[in-house]
């Protein structure tokens, strides 16, 4: 049966995969926000397992306030984003290093 | 077969997919597709959460994010045109690395949690079951007594979200034509048409005469 | 038995000193003449003054001073006061010195007459004997030293008044830093007087000086020297620099670029005695150490002999008295050393006037001839110059110690005394002054003759007259005959010719053999040598007839013929002598080549570990390794560390990762889990 | 539910938020040209909601919304000196926009969100009200950055800033979802009481690590430092100002929620106040050995940040008693008014066309403008700590509590880097007031006379403060922590 | 009783620098200058009534609550050492005012402005008996320092004022460490109840060298010198001034305020590696000194030379009292440093500011460029034979005193010390004589130097003023002595009661 352990070890599952994302691609803005999109995923199978888990609603209300606010966060950092891309012409993290040293 | 059974099989489907879908996020050559794929994990996390009994919770994910940001993503990504060749460079290259290090990520990350302990540690009873109301209701209450505070500062992060977006793209650009209905509807033929007197004169060789806009 | 008067003292003191100031720094104002009053006036009172305490405590039944008269420092029980000692030592010094100095007063005024530092001469000389009298007068150590470095001062103000001349600059430099050498030891010798004494008192050292005999050093890293001898030989090595004794003897020669009424005034009358009257001060404490007696006996005698030897090969008119000088310094050593304090006054005082007389007599020379120094090119003076060459014949006799001549009855109880005593090292003074003698005799005559007799070896071109010195002119040759100096040179010459006839024939009875000195000198009654002298002496007469039938005379006799034959007669035989004692020649004009090995070791040694300390040690280490280093090292890591912040995206992100990690991994290692 | 009490305690709040709607609504009417009421507006609303936090404020803590919300002693302290900054950044700010073309109103209105978000996160109760308040914190950060778009630097430090931030909450967030696994509460209050007895007290620790990794990033203490530098250096530098003071604050109001909640024995044992202790010295080795290279002062100021951002943990690696918070907080305050006055002198020196921001800019200031010169002269002294000045009294404040908790080779690490850091101080003044201006450059300050006496003001309190001042405030700072 | 003078004396300069900043033409500005530098000195000189010179204790004493919270107070009070250091400094200080008159152009205000705020706060550390408000002092005269020498300084003024202020701050933020390990300790700052606290002989190690590093920078002392020449080199004549005659003395001053009183115990446990540090630098210094070609450097050098005599004689008192038991000894040693260090401010404030005269003439400082100025400034060479007499520690002049003093004490200690600090006489003669021989007497070298003028009005008022202390205190110290008498004794007995 489903005990809590499954739900910990996806998200640091999760957790770890974002974390090898953000070291893969060392280029791409877009696939590094998603990767940090699988993160905030991660963190809330965390607190959805552990409210179901404490049978406690405060966890449950989190997830909810993190998925608003990643909403605007990336409403925010897209616009970012075209912001850089109309400076830069590029999305690519790699040629974006302006500033050193 | 047991219900219990039945939730372990689902939870393996379900999060065997996420797993998957999330090792396609980072891994394909394409954004677009690792977009769809990311979608494909959040899908399958909400099948796991709704497992849970949080259904709001799972339904707002697919509404939300599948919904919202995920198009957002999309719609970034299909405007700015990117040369998918050069993002993906050194992908290769660097995947031992970034195996590893998430490999080390997960070892300390489960020893330290100490998983082992939790493997036994099965969920309570739904609490909202327990409270006797469906999950939506019992989240609202909460949300609207107790975390009316929070709630409202999300609100104003939204707006603030609204405004940040709109300083950063919302421009004018000087030199655009823009129609004025009003202006054309007002206007009369005397603006329309001008009669301009001019004495015959050919002009001076050499130079090209402006023409007159 | 009265009391003197504390203002005539300190007018005594305080008179050359106001002198020196008006003259110094009124110079403008009160032009050539007025300053050279003022100082001249300022002296002589206190010469008057001296003479008037003298016959006071003498004859007039005054009992001896001793009185401070403020408090300089007082810390804890420690305290050091200026104050004033006189009893019949400092009295008889104090007499000798202004009326000496006195005496250069007036001469200067013509030696100096065309010199653009006239003022300044005076002031300085006035100075000096302020130094001076401060230095006789002291009542305790500290003030003895003020003085003895006051004295220092003056004399390398004064060799080196000429400013112009390198050498003059340069012997200044050297005299003032030989001294130095000296009173390093002093100092050493004062700050031993009070761990042992607990005083710088004269009269409380004195007093408790008993308390000396079987003290001894003890601290961690030092032989448990004897203490009176540790303090003795300290003090001595003060008087060593100051009265030029071997080994730091090697200023005085050079002293003599100094104008010559300095010569006479400091270095041959006053100042170089300096050491003699402060050891004969001591003579309670130098009384508890044979050991330190015999130190003072072997240094003197060594230097009574073998600068004699050098002055014996002197061409330079004052640098042969100037050896001479070291030479009687000698002598008055070998009479401290075998306890015969009275004799080395004695000496000291008899010294005093013919010496000066010898020195303000070359002045005059000096002056005849245009600055010109070099005895080859004079001869024959003797009729251009009548009363310089007969006062100057006074004084050579009275410096060979011919009987009844004020040298010789200082001198011969010098030399039997030697002969008397027996305290270790007695034997080899007795062998030196003897043979000094000799010596003394040999330069002596040789130069006599060389200046006043033979042929004339100058010539006299006719030319431009005065005003330019021997400017475009070959040495040796003048622009008019040599001319006998004017009164102000010639009246100091009778005035001091006088006493350096008469004053060993009146005094030596008193000052020797009557207890004259009292309780001013104190010798240990197993030392008193004079005290046996005294069996055989029967009134200076006796002594001085007696004087014809000894050792001594003879020896002056011998070299008198020499000289004679060489000199006078037969002008060749130098020379052929010079080339058959070829080897000695060299020693002795190389004056044993201390110079050259002082030089070498301590100023060109000096000065490269100088160079070698700054440059290797303040350069190299100190700012090269430990300062510039450590910036260095900060700069080096810092471009480094500046490296990982490449403004790339990804690399940050990794940054933190890695952070994260290390983090957990960090907490994993140190246990954090339960 | 929402009784009046709950108004009350948040009547600052409440405030600003209605102001700021105001004043978009009224900005989106006004022409360009009348910006300067936007201006004033925003100033005075700054001011109103500072004295209503003076004012309002309960002796000890009030609590509204079931301890979402805690006023307290520290939020009060840390708000009044937040809006100061924002006011003065508003003063500063105006001829640099200006002449930029960055003069529109939602400057303000994101500073003043900044400023609320700031006032929520200091006096958050709950994780979630922490999160909350540094998100929109940091949203307005962001965009604010951003806000030059036609600057490729600038919004090239955006990127970096949200993609980092972004990836630091997240790491908060699961640290977060940890200590809620451990505890099963969100809330602060109950933390410490309920840290005492879990059941999974690896999972609090472990979460624990994750909280103190987002409180390093937010504080920009090495290695989550990165970002900081970089940020400086692409924004505009009022936003630099703002970056470096109110967000600053922020950081230190975070770090003080997070970590105090759990108590000052439980959790804060030695793994923790080891690791405290290394991520300071990391940030203080590293800021200042790469200040010294810099030669752009936004640049060297920044890692002069992550430096003195070790000194804050200095104060937070002691906090075995409140005397470490005090101190800390003591410090944050400092900071926050140091670099205003730094950096206001380089937004007075900027001109149309030139950005004053290379060290080399400096050149001579002492011969063109005597009174800037002094000005950043007190900054710099202040801020490389050398007495009597502001900066000083909270180095040593902080180094007492390190020595105070047996951690003296901290306190040895944290002086020999202080006499590294001397040197790039000492450097500016010595550019300023020892070598000649170059002839191409004008340096004139602005006219814009509040500027000038603000500034003045500003600075001589470096000064002041150093020489009376800092008693007063750090007993106030000791209350407010309740020692 | 809160007594007023001395906030007058720290006060009065500091707030003097106002107008001389503000005022606008020049001339104005250095008559306000010289005239504020004059009330301090002139408020000085009523001090000295009011001061009991029999008490050792604290006196003229002023007492503000400054940080309650830490226990750190403004607290205000001079001993005799402490009046006669203030006096000192209020001495100097018109005399570099007067001798920067018309010489400095450049900034002149600022100039002025600095030297008044430089003597204020040299005022505040003598007569602070708070720790940290002596360390706020002690570290604030670093920033005018660092300014005179930056904005007035020499071609290498980076190099020299990086050093210094980087050197001294090392030290000084040593000296913070200990201060705060003190107060974790006995959770105060008062001077008085530091000295009286018992610390275990662990604690008093680390301070003392906490302490040590602190101080002997500041003397300086071997090997952490190297910061003097350099900043004496490049700074102007009124920083050296300053710097020579009265910032040299804060660190033995901080030694006297801090080691010996409170530290004890380590004090005399590691008392042979002080009186190492301070015999070395007689010989090596003197060596050093020996061949400058800077006439600067070579004053710099002599001043770390005669500095060591002042540590000397304040550690050599271990050595007596605690193991000769020779308390007239130790006092002797003390107070012959006392006196050095009042003298050496005298005769190094004075030969700076001879170099500073000839410098203004010529513009170098090159030794050899300079020879025969007898000849053409006659007065000039007078005061500056003067001076180096009193250098070279000449009876009759201050420099006496004190070494004489020291000598004799230590003789008492240990011959071996008296022995190698008798060696100044011979090296400090050799250093200081050989450069009287080189730029004073010999022939004119070049007509730069033919052309020079013999001092004005205004240099002869400093010089002579300086010339007039000096020989005063030759000839006669008692005065000066007995002012610091009770206070020395009072050292004395802190030094001999255990803290362990």
């Amino acid at each position: 049966m489903i005990t809590l352990a499954h739900f910990i070890v996806l998200g640091a599952v999760l957790f770890s995969i974002s974390v090898a994302g953000i070291f893969i691609n060392r280029k791409n803005v877009i696939v590094l926000l998603m990767c940090i999109e699988l993160m905030l995923l991660a963190v809330n199978v965390n607190f959805v397992a552990f409210s179901r888990f404490h049978g406690d609603v405060a966890g449950q209300i989190f997830v909810f306030f993190v998925l608003t606010v990643a909403a605007a966060e990336a409403a925010v950092g897209l616009a970012i984003l075209t912001l850089l891309f109309r400076n830069r012409r590029t999305v690519n993290v790699g040629d974006i290093d302006s500033m050193k040293g | 077969m047991s219900p219990q059974l039945l939730q372990l099989i689902c939870f393996w489907f379900f999060a065997v997919i996420a797993v998957c879908g999330a090792l396609m996020v980072i891994s394909l050559r394409n954004t677009v597709h690792s977009v769809l794929s990311l979608v494909l994990t959040f899908f399958s996390v909400a099948c796991l959460w709704i497992l849970l009994q949080a259904e709001f919770l799972g339904i707002a994910l697919v509404v939300v994010y599948v919904g919202a940001v995920m198009v957002l993503f999309l719609f970034v990504v299909m405007m700015l045109n990117i040369d998918e060749e050069r993002l993906r460079e050194g992908f290769v290259r660097y995947l031992p690395l970034g195996i590893v290090v998430a490999a080390v990520m997960l070892l300390e990350m489960l020893s330290l949690i100490g998983v082992r302990a939790m493997h036994h540690t099965t969920m309570g009873p739904d609490p909202a079951a327990v409270a006797g109301m469906a999950n939506t209701a019992w989240l609202g209450t909460a949300l609207y007594t107790h975390y009316l505070l929070p709630f409202e500062i999300a609100a104003l992060i939204l707006t603030l979200g609204l405004v940040a977006a709109v300083v950063l793209t919302l421009r004018f650009r000087e030199g655009t034509r823009k129609q004025n209905p009003g202006d054309q509807s007002r206007v009369k033929a005397a603006d329309r048409v001008r009669v301009i007197k001019m004495d015959v004169e050919r002009p001076q060789s050499g130079e090209p005469q402006e023409p007159q806009s | 038995m009265h009391q003197l008067s504390t203002t005539i003292l300190l007018i005594i003191v305080l008179a050359p000193l106001v002198g020196a100031i008006v003259a110094g720094l009124l110079r403008k104002q009160l032009g050539r003449g007025g300053s050279a009053a003022a100082s001249i006036i300022s002296v002589g009172i206190s010469c008057a003054l001296s003479f008037w305490v003298l016959y006071q405590l003498v004859w007039g039944g005054a009992q001896a001073y001793d009185q401070d008269i403020y408090t300089w420092f007082q810390v804890g029980q420690f305290n050091a006061s200026f104050g004033m000692m006189i009893d019949r030592l400092s009295a008889l010094m104090m007499a000798v010195v202004t009326f000496v100095s006195l005496m250069v007063h007036i001469y200067t005024i013509g030696y100096m007459a065309d010199d653009d530092g006239f003022q300044r001469f005076f002031s300085y000389i006035a100075l000096f004997t302020f130094s001076m009298l401060i230095l006789v007068v002291a009542n305790n150590f500290m003030q003895l030293f003020v003085g003895w470095e006051l004295v220092g001062l003056v004399s390398y103000l004064l060799i080196g008044f000429w400013y112009k001349k390198p050498t003059a600059t340069f012997a200044s430099l050297k005299a003032f830093l030989v001294n130095r050498v000296g009173d390093f030891g002093f100092v050493l010798g004062i700050a031993a007087v009070l761990y042992f004494l607990g005083t710088l008192d004269y009269q409380t050292a004195f007093d408790s000086a008993g308390s000396l005999a079987g003290m001894t050093l003890n601290f961690p890293g030092l032989p448990h020297w004897d203490a009176a001898t540790v303090i003795c030989i300290l003090l001595f090595i003060g008087a060593m620099g100051k009265s030029a004794q071997v080994p730091l003897h090697v200023w005085l020669p050079d002293s003599m670029e100094g104008p010559t009424p300095i010569s006479a005034l400091i270095h041959a009358a006053t100042m170089v005695t300096a050491g003699i009257f402060m050891v004969a001060r001591m003579s309670p404490l130098y009384e508890m150490s044979a050991t330190a007696l015999s130190f003072v006996l072997i240094i003197g005698a060594t230097g009574a002999l073998f600068t004699g030897l050098i002055g014996i090969v002197q061409n330079d008119i004052k640098r042969v008295i100037a050896y001479s000088t070291l030479s009687q310094l000698g002598y008055m050593t070998v009479a401290l050393g075998v306890s015969v304090y009275a004799g080395a006054v004695f000496h000291l005082m008899t010294h005093a006037f013919f010496k000066a007389l010898l020195f303000l007599g070359s002045g005059s020379v000096i002056i005849a001839m245009h600055h010109e120094q070099d005895m080859r090119y004079m001869g024959g003076l003797g009729k251009y110059m009548p009363i310089t060459c007969v006062t100057m014949w006074i004084g050579s006799l009275a410096l060979c110690a011919v009987p009844f001549f004020s040298g010789f009855f200082s001198k011969d109880i010098i030399i039997e005394a030697a002969g008397e005593s027996h305290r270790w090292g007695a034997g080899y003074a007795y062998f030196c002054v003897m043979a000094g003698a000799f010596v003394t005799a040999l330069y002596t005559f040789r130069q006599m003759y060389l200046t006043f007799h033979g042929k004339e070896k100058f010539e006299v071109v006719e030319g431009h007259g005065h005003g330019d010195h021997g400017h475009d002119l070959k040495p040796g040759q003048l622009h008019h005959k040599p001319k006998e100096s004017p009164w102000v040179v010639t009246v100091p010459l009778i005035l001091l010719a006088i006493p350096s006839l008469v004053i060993g024939y009146l005094t030596i009875g008193p000052l020797l053999f009557g207890d004259w000195f009292g309780k001013a000198i104190h010798v240990a009654p197993e030392n008193d040598i004079l005290g046996e002298l005294a069996h055989e002496f029967h009134g200076p007469a006796g002594m001085a007839l007696h004087g014809f039938m000894t050792l001594p005379f003879a020896l002056v006799v011998l070299a008198f013929i020499i000289c004679t034959y060489i000199y006078l007669f037969n002008p060749k035989m130098a020379d052929r002598v010079r080339r058959v004692l070829n080897p000695v020649y060299v020693i002795l004009d190389r004056k044993f080549w201390v110079d050259e090995v002082y030089f070498g070791v301590f100023c060109r040694g000096g000065l490269a570990f100088g160079r070698a300390l700054w440059k290797g040690g303040d350069g190299a280490i100190v700012d090269g390794v430990m300062v510039d280093g450590t910036t260095g090292l900060v700069e080096r890591v810092s471009a480094g560390v500046r490296r990982m912040q490449s403004g790339l995206l990804y690399h940050y992100a990794f940054a933190m990762i890695v952070g994260l990690i290390l983090l957990l991994g960090g907490f994993w290692w140190f246990g954090g889990v339960q | 539910m929402l009784s009046w009490n709950d108004i009350l305690v948040l009547l600052p709040e409440i405030y600003l938020v209605v102001a700021i709607c105001i004043l978009l609504l009224l900005d989106a009417w006004l022409k360009p040209s009348q910006r300067n009421i936007t201006h004033w507006l925003a100033i005075a609303i700054t001011v109103v909601t500072g004295l209503l936090c003076i004012f309002g404020q309960p002796d000890g803590a009030a609590y509204a919304f079931g301890g979402m919300f805690v006023r307290d002693g520290t939020s009060e302290i840390i708000k009044i000196f937040g809006l100061l900054a924002i006011g003065l950044i508003f003063v500063f700010a105006r001829p640099y926009l200006r002449e930029r073309k960055l003069h529109i109103g939602e400057f303000y209105s994101l500073m003043l969100f900044a400023a609320l978000g700031l006032m929520i996160l200091a006096s958050a109760g709950n994780l979630i009200v922490v999160y909350l308040g540094l998100e929109m914190l940091a949203l307005a950060s962001y965009t604010l950055v951003a806000m030059n778009r036609d600057s490729p630097l600038s919004s090239e430090a955006a990127i970096k800033y949200f993609v980092l931030s972004a990836l630091a909450s997240g790491m908060l967030l699961y640290g977060m979802s940890m200590v809620y696994g451990a505890t099963g509460t969100l809330d602060l209050s109950q933390l410490a009481a309920a840290a005492q007895h879990v059941d999974m007290p690896n999972v609090l620790k472990f979460g624990v690590i994750f909280l103190i990794v987002g409180v390093a990033f937010e504080l920009g203490a090495a290695p989550f430092h990165m970002w900081l530098p970089d940020v400086y250096d692409g924004s505009p530098t009022p936003i630099t100002t703002m970056i470096a003071s109110v967000s600053k604050l922020g950081a230190f109001a975070l770090a003080y929620r997070l970590l105090s909640a759990f108590g000052t024995e439980g959790l804060l044992t030695d793994q923790w106040q080891l690791m405290l202790a290394v991520v300071a010295a990391l940030s203080l080795v590293i800021g200042n050995l790469v200040a010294i290279v810099q030669t752009n002062i936004k640049r060297m100021l920044g890692y002069s940040t992550i430096a003195h951002m070790g000194f804050l943990l200095l104060g937070f690696v002691a906090a075995r008693d409140g005397h470490g918070y005090s101190a800390a907080m003591f410090y944050a305050v400092c900071y926050a008014l140091m670099s205003t006055a730094a950096f206001g002198v380089l937004l007075a020196l900027s001109r149309k066309g030139f950005e004053c921001d290379k060290i080399s800019d400096l050149k001579g200031l002492n011969k063109r403008a005597p009174w800037m010169a002094f000005l950043m002269l007190l900054a710099m002294f202040s801020l490389a700590g050398v007495p009597p000045f502001w900066g000083f009294y909270a180095k040593v404040l902080v180094l007492q509590a390190a020595i105070d908790a047996n951690m003296l080779w901290l306190a040895i690490v944290g002086i020999v880097m202080a006499i590294i850091g001397l040197w790039y101080y000492l450097h500016v003044i010595w550019v300023m007031y020892f070598e000649e201006p170059e002839e191409s450059v004008e340096l004139a300050p602005q006219k814009d006379h509040t500027l000038r006496w603000v500034l003045s003001i500003n600075g001589l309190a470096l000064l002041g403060v150093g020489i009376y001042g800092w008693g007063p405030l750090l007993s106030w700072c000791r209350a407010a922590i309740g020692v | 009783m809160n007594h007023w003078i001395l906030s007058l004396l720290i006060w009065l300069p500091i707030v003097g620098a106002v107008p001389v900043l503000i005022a606008r033409n020049s001339r104005a500005m250095r008559w306000i200058a010289l005239a504020f530098s004059v009330a301090t000195f002139v408020a000085s000189l009523f001090m000295l009534p009011m001061f009991n010179a029999d008490s050792a204790a604290m006196q003229l004493v002023e007492m503000h609550h400054w940080i309650p919270a830490l226990d750190v107070n403004y607290a205000l009070g001079v001993d005799g050492i402490a009046v006669a250091l203030i006096l000192l400094t209020t001495v100097v200080g018109p005399l570099v005012i007067i001798g920067a008159w018309e010489v400095i152009k450049d900034k002149a205000h600022q100039y002025m402005a600095c030297m008044l705020v430089l003597e204020g706060l040299l005022i505040g550390l003598f007569a602070t008996t708070d720790a940290l408000l002596f360390y706020v002092f002690f570290e604030a005269i670093l920033i005018p320092m660092f300014i005179l020498i930056g904005v007035w300084g020499g071609p290498r003024r980076l190099y020299a004022t990086m050093k210094f202020f980087i050197y001294t701050f090392l030290g000084s933020i040593c000296f913070l460490i200990g201060l705060l390990y003190l107060h974790s300790i006995s959770g105060t700052f008062d001077m008085a109840t530091l000295a009286a606290t018992d610390l275990t002989m662990t604690q008093q190690s680390w301070l003392f060298f906490a302490f040590l590093i602190a101080f002997a920078i500041k003397v300086p002392m071997v090997p952490v010198h190297t910061w003097l020449p350099d900043a004496h080199v490049e700074a102007p004549t009124g920083g050296s001034v300053w710097l020579a005659a009265v910032m040299l003395k804060v660190g033995t001053y901080g030694f006297l305020r801090f080691s010996l009183p409170i530290v004890p115990d380590a004090s005399e446990r590691f008392v042979w590696l002080m009186i190492t540090l301070s015999l070395i630098p007689v010989v090596y210094i003197g060596y050093v000194a020996l061949v400058q070609k800077d006439m600067k450097k070579l004053v710099a050098y002599s001043s770390v030379a005669h500095m060591a005599f002042v540590t000397l004689g304040l550690f050599i008192a271990f050595l007596l009292v605690r193991d000769a038991q020779n308390l007239d000894a130790a006092k002797l040693g003390i107070q012959g440093a006392m006196v050095q260090m009042i003298s050496h401010g005298f005769v190094s404030g004075a030969m700076f500011s001879c170099i500073g005269v000839m410098y203004d003439r010529l513009h170098t400082r090159e030794i050899s460029a300079y020879g025969g100025l007898v000849k053409v400034m006659p007065w000039f060479a007078f005061f500056m034979v003067l001076f180096a007499m009193a250098n070279c520690g000449l009876p009759g002049t201050s420099g006496f005193v004190g070494e004489f003093m020291v000598i004799l004490a230590s003789f008492s200690a240990n011959p071996w010390i008296a022995l190698v600090a008798a060696f100044t006489l011979i090296i400090g003669a050799a250093y200081t004589l050989y450069l009287i021989k080189r730029i004073i007497w010999g022939d004119v070298t070049s007509d730069k130097v033919a052309a020079m003028k013999d001092i004005n009005f205004r240099e002869a008022i400093v010089l002579t003023v300086f010339g007039l202390f000096v020989l005063a205190i030759g000839i006669w110290p008692e005065p000066l002595i007995h002012l610091m008498g009770a206070s020395v004794s009072h050292l004395v007995d802190q030094i001999a009661t255990t803290k362990v």
